[in-house]
């Protein structure tokens, strides 16, 4: 469904092949295969601080990451592993930073979900919420001034982060500016504990993008499929020149807020819904209903999944943890600045 | 037993209780009771006063500017103290000039949960008392005991003017007492948290903790090391640091925040300058170092000052 | 024009009566002559600071002001003297105000556009563009809580303001809380010197109101008898429990962003067109063309007008300034909690 | 002769024409050249390289932080240093930490018009260094001089670090200069900008100025008193600071700031850690008082320091 700020987007869009579904699926998987390892690590104590899963929102993210380039840039949140990896960061990079490794691209310095390689066009979210929004709009300002056309930029935030001073700032500078930027907000009904009715007033946060000025697109986020074909289209127009698109996809989230969360909060009305179906179990089932794979194929790429994230762990396990005598403890790139 | 964190859960319902001005206003402090459990049951016992806010630290704290001028005392809180940074225009240029300017009362009080705890990263580990400090028209409050965070987080609903209240969140289960308090020491006065007379260590929040490890640690050692826990770092109580310092002619000032400026710049000016003659040896100051903070324990743990590192610097001082 | 966030807004609303009509106008004649008094004090060198005009929306903000009642809030911007002469500020706050008297509401402690009254209703701006928006808000919140019911909030920002994360936050949190906010808008087309075309890039400002779940309504800001109507329709609407409001105005600022700016980079086409006239001059015409007062009545209440401001000043100019010695120099009320 | 605006024009210019890097944002700065005229003509000589924003710090910031990771040097222009508190965000959380989070340089340079003058009140005349530095990451700059201002603005757009640049509005118009400078110290040395013995006087920016002017009263007196000029007040020197006590044995910190922490705080608590044998006399401070800067002249030149309120403390000092 396309929601034209003004009004010349383009009527319809074309369905992922099944190449793509597959390939995107198989993102959802080890992102969700990785999760779930992550967990565990959590339960048994092996993991120091919080864990969050993306669990229910792998549809929405990977369709994402698989739709941008190398090139563009990508600022992921909280529930993004899997546009995180299919975008291209490695699954070392993510064991490494939940499990505190030197050798990770955090260091230790910075944990969890708060990672990213700028030079590659990933960015290190910072928790507050909104941050992203400018911070990409700025990166895209920066390709143009440079004269890099074609590139995107896309960052993610929940239902909750649109409430935020900087998601509004951002996404309206990115309009002024007509920027590449693709905004995708995971509605998935709750931000933390608190529901979409106490967070805001509106029917759709769609409807927020006329007000910027921007092209706006609703996704069903359990569905692959529509992910897969309302992102690459609202990429596609942001990289074809028609300016910032707020893509809003409806989901739920399928996990705590944290791993320490139970989410008890959560109606299981929605639960129930079709708001609340699990998108990796969809494709999957759409997979095999369409005979894209066999059973035995897909049985063979969870065990893939598996025994690459077990072997990601298992070498991370070896790794050395942050040394206090060896870090710089300098927060300034110019040596001599630095105090203390 | 009573922990800290329960003791600031005790204090709300019990402002709530007392006083019909009283709401709460923060994300997840409704139904779910905060992040941190801070307000756990208080809106099935106060239905329609504590309020889920949505992601906006601004608005969170600009309303509770407009609720305070129609005499309401909002308690707002932040998730977590870094994320006051969003809010920080609202507290340090219309809550804290408000009744300087308009001679109004801005009765709010906006809790911080501040402070390093393992595991937790830059960005949920801040202790930003020397900000809202540094301006003028606020009360900072820093509590170091569950006494102290149940009687001053009353104590800040009652002011008639701004209040910061940084609760420390490694206090919030780590600390235990066996009952709350019936009586409090007055607003702005320091507490000895014990006499000394070799060194006075002045600190507040959750270094009063690693400092009295670190004296417990020296008094082995046959030094008498003071500690003096500040308990609102503005205003400062300069005359009890004075007279800690007159007892004991050294001074260590321990914070947990960042090294440039801040609570133990101001302690070791002040002494300096109002108590110069009172000094033995020059004051020391130990803070956290200038990093953002650690995520990682290893690094956490040496990036702010413990019982060990505040046990070895004051044995520096003590040797001079 | 009414934009209905969801569907139950009432059909039309009725014009505005002469009586109103003649009093709004004399307010708007109050206010601009009090402000070209204030003007020309500060082009004889007489006024410390800046000095920031209302021309040319003194017909919006008077209509705000005149639909408000005692015990409404109402939060003031730059450029509402009319509004808030309206609402009941004195003509002396006013004066007090910009020459420093000690008498003033401000005392000197703060100075022109930054003054109130917070105790009756009318609160004090401070300069961070967008802040009063959350404040009154929670100023409605305390109404609610002490159960007081059929008041009103309303304040007024500019088309710039509405880029600040601080209006985004609180149009959100008082649309969540359903209060009866009114938020006007005066799109003078400009933020001080920047053109609307840098400022946002949807076609119409009041295309937000639906992404806030608000009720939403333009008008045309040099037409006394549509702001009447207008600004009478969206108050009249937060009173009766419709939830906020969002008035978008169209109109010019017709002085420079301060008395220091000669305003020479507005389009001179813009001051040729409709948004350009000035409102006071159209109503004066409308008064006249429909006979509701005569030409001498009109001119009566100029010299009237004139004759009130003259006196103001010349009572205040009698009055202390402030006195150093004198002041407290106490920044909070609790007196033995202040330091130094 | 060129003045205070004028040099920090010019090296926007001189930076504009030498590293395609470079760009400037902020509210008002293209065509219209900035509300001080700090920008003057650069939209017209830099085309497409001297942006009007939309009211909106936090964006601001943040979008410069964006292009800093993409290779650009963005220059960012607050209307006036007071509304960077809705922008803070950006610079300390995120600017200040991303080298050391992901080893990755983050150079924009945030202009902060900062300080008092007559008749501009609470919401557009405040310094708000302290902030900033307490911070870490960052390097707070605060020339004091017109040819500090051009090339410690030029240093600011070449350091690879989060720079944040207070330049004073009150010495805009009333500081002038022969020409531009050919040379320039080091980033992070102070300077000596008055020879003395019998004291030193260590400020900063607009205050050096006051500074000066109290030391040629004194001199009349038969004083000398030296000044230093901090210039950077992170990094701060504390080695030229101490050299300076050193001569002197009297040490005056004086700052515009606010009183609590801050600048003055944290060089007084330097020397009396680090220098504590040089002292000849307590340490002291001068800084505003603490309540927000007034608006009218007669109350804002009572709130911060003078030429006249620094002799006077200076002669107290002296006779100790
Ligand atoms: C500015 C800010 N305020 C508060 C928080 C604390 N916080 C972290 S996640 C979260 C809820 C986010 O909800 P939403 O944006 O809907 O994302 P979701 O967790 O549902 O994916 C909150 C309140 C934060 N990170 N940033
Ligand atoms: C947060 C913030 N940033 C910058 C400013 C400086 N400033 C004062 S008025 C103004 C322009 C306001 O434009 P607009 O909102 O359209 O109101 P108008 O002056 O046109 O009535 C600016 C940028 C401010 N007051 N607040
Ligand atoms: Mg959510
Ligand atoms: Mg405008």
């Amino acid at each position: 469904m396309v929601h034209p700020a003004e009004a010349d987007t383009r009527p319809a869009h074309s369905p992922a092949s099944p190449k793509l579904f597959l390939e995107t699926y198989r993102w959802m998987l080890l992102a969700r295969t990785a999760e779930e390892k992550i967990a565990n690590l959590y339960r048994s104590g092996k993991i120091v601080g919080g864990v969050f899963l993306g669990k229910g929102q792998e549809a929405l993210s990977a369709s994402l990451g698989v739709h941008l380039k190398p090139g563009d840039i990508f600022a992921p949140l909280i529930r993004d592993q899997a546009g995180r990896m299919a975008f291209g960061e490695s699954l070392l990079d993510y064991i490494r930073t939940y499990m505190g490794s030197r050798l990770g691209p955090m260091q230790g310095r910075d944990g969890n979900i708060h990672r990213g390689r700028p030079r590659e066009g990933m960015l290190a979210m910072i928790s507050h919420l909104g941050a992203m929004v400018p911070t990409v709009a700025g990166a895209l300002m920066a390709r143009r001034f440079k004269g890099i056309k074609g590139c995107v930029g896309a960052t993610c935030i929940g239902d909750g982060g649109t409430s935020t001073g900087a998601f509004h700032e951002g996404l309206n500078l990115a309009a002024v500016e007509r920027l590449p930027l693709v905004v995708v907000v995971a509605n998935n009904q709750y931000a933390y504990s608190t529901p979409n009715s106490r967070q805001f007033a509106c029917s759709d946060l769609v409807q927020r993008a006329v007000g910027y000025g921007v092209e706006g697109h609703s996704v069903d986020g359990t569905d692959l499929a529509d992910c897969l074909s309302v992102l690459g289209h609202a990429v596609e127009r942001a990289r074809s020149g028609h300016g910032p698109q707020l893509v809003v996809a409806s989901l739920l989230r399928l996990a705590g807020h944290g791993e320490h969360d139970d989410a008890h909060y959560i109606d299981p009305q929605l639960r129930k819904a079709a708001v609340g179906r699990d998108c990796l179990r969809l494709a999957e089932d759409e997979i095999l209903k369409r005979q894209w794979a066999a059973p035995a194929e897909v049985e063979a790429w969870h065990t893939a999944a598996q025994s690459q994230v077990e072997d990601a762990v298992a070498s991370t396990l070896r790794e050395p943890l942050p040394d206090p005598g060896e870090e710089t403890w300098q927060a300034l790139s110019t040596p001599h600045l630095n105090e203390g | 037993m009573i922990t800290y964190l329960e003791a600031i859960r005790e204090a709300q319902a019990r402002a709530l209780r007392d006083d019909p001005r009283v709401y709460i206003y923060g994300q997840d402090v409704g139904q779910f009771g905060g992040a941190f459990k801070a307000t756990k049951n208080l809106a099935e016992e106060f239905p329609g006063r504590v309020l889920d806010a949505p992601i906006s630290e601004d608005a969170i704290i600009g309303s509770a500017v407009g609720a305070a001028l129609e005499g309401m005392r909002p308690i707002v809180e932040m998730q977590f103290a870094d994320f006051s940074t969003v809010g920080l225009n609202q507290i340090v240029n219309h809550a804290a000039t408000m009744f300087w300017r308009t001679q109004t009362p801005c009765p709010i009080t906006v809790r911080l949960p501040s402070g390093g705890t393992a595991g937790a990263g830059p960005f949920h580990s801040q202790s930003m008392e020397a900000l809202y400090a540094h301006y003028p028209g606020t009360v900072v409050m820093t509590p170091a005991t569950v006494e102290d965070a149940y009687s001053m987080l009353l104590d800040a609903v009652a002011i008639d003017d701004p209040v910061i209240f940084c609760e420390h969140k490694y206090l919030y289960y780590h600390l235990k007492a066996e009952a709350l308090p019936s009586e409090a020491m007055p607003v702005g006065k320091a507490r000895l948290a014990r006499p000394g007379r070799d060194l006075s260590i002045v600190t507040y929040s959750a270094m009063v903790h690693e400092a009295l490890a670190a004296a417990a640690e020296l008094s082995a050692e046959g030094w008498e090391v003071e500690v003096v826990d500040l308990r609102t770092v503005k205003p400062l109580d300069t005359d009890t640091i004075l007279a800690s310092v007159a007892r004991t002619g050294r001074l260590l000032a321990v914070g947990e925040a960042f090294p440039w400026g801040g609570v133990t710049a101001e302690v070791v000016a002040r002494v300096a300058s109002e108590g110069f003659d009172l000094l033995d040896a020059p004051p020391r100051r130990l803070n956290s170092k200038d990093t953002p903070v650690p995520y990682h324990p290893n690094l956490w743990g040496t990036h702010r000052p413990t019982a060990r590192t505040i046990a070895s610097e004051a044995r520096q001082l003590l040797r001079v």
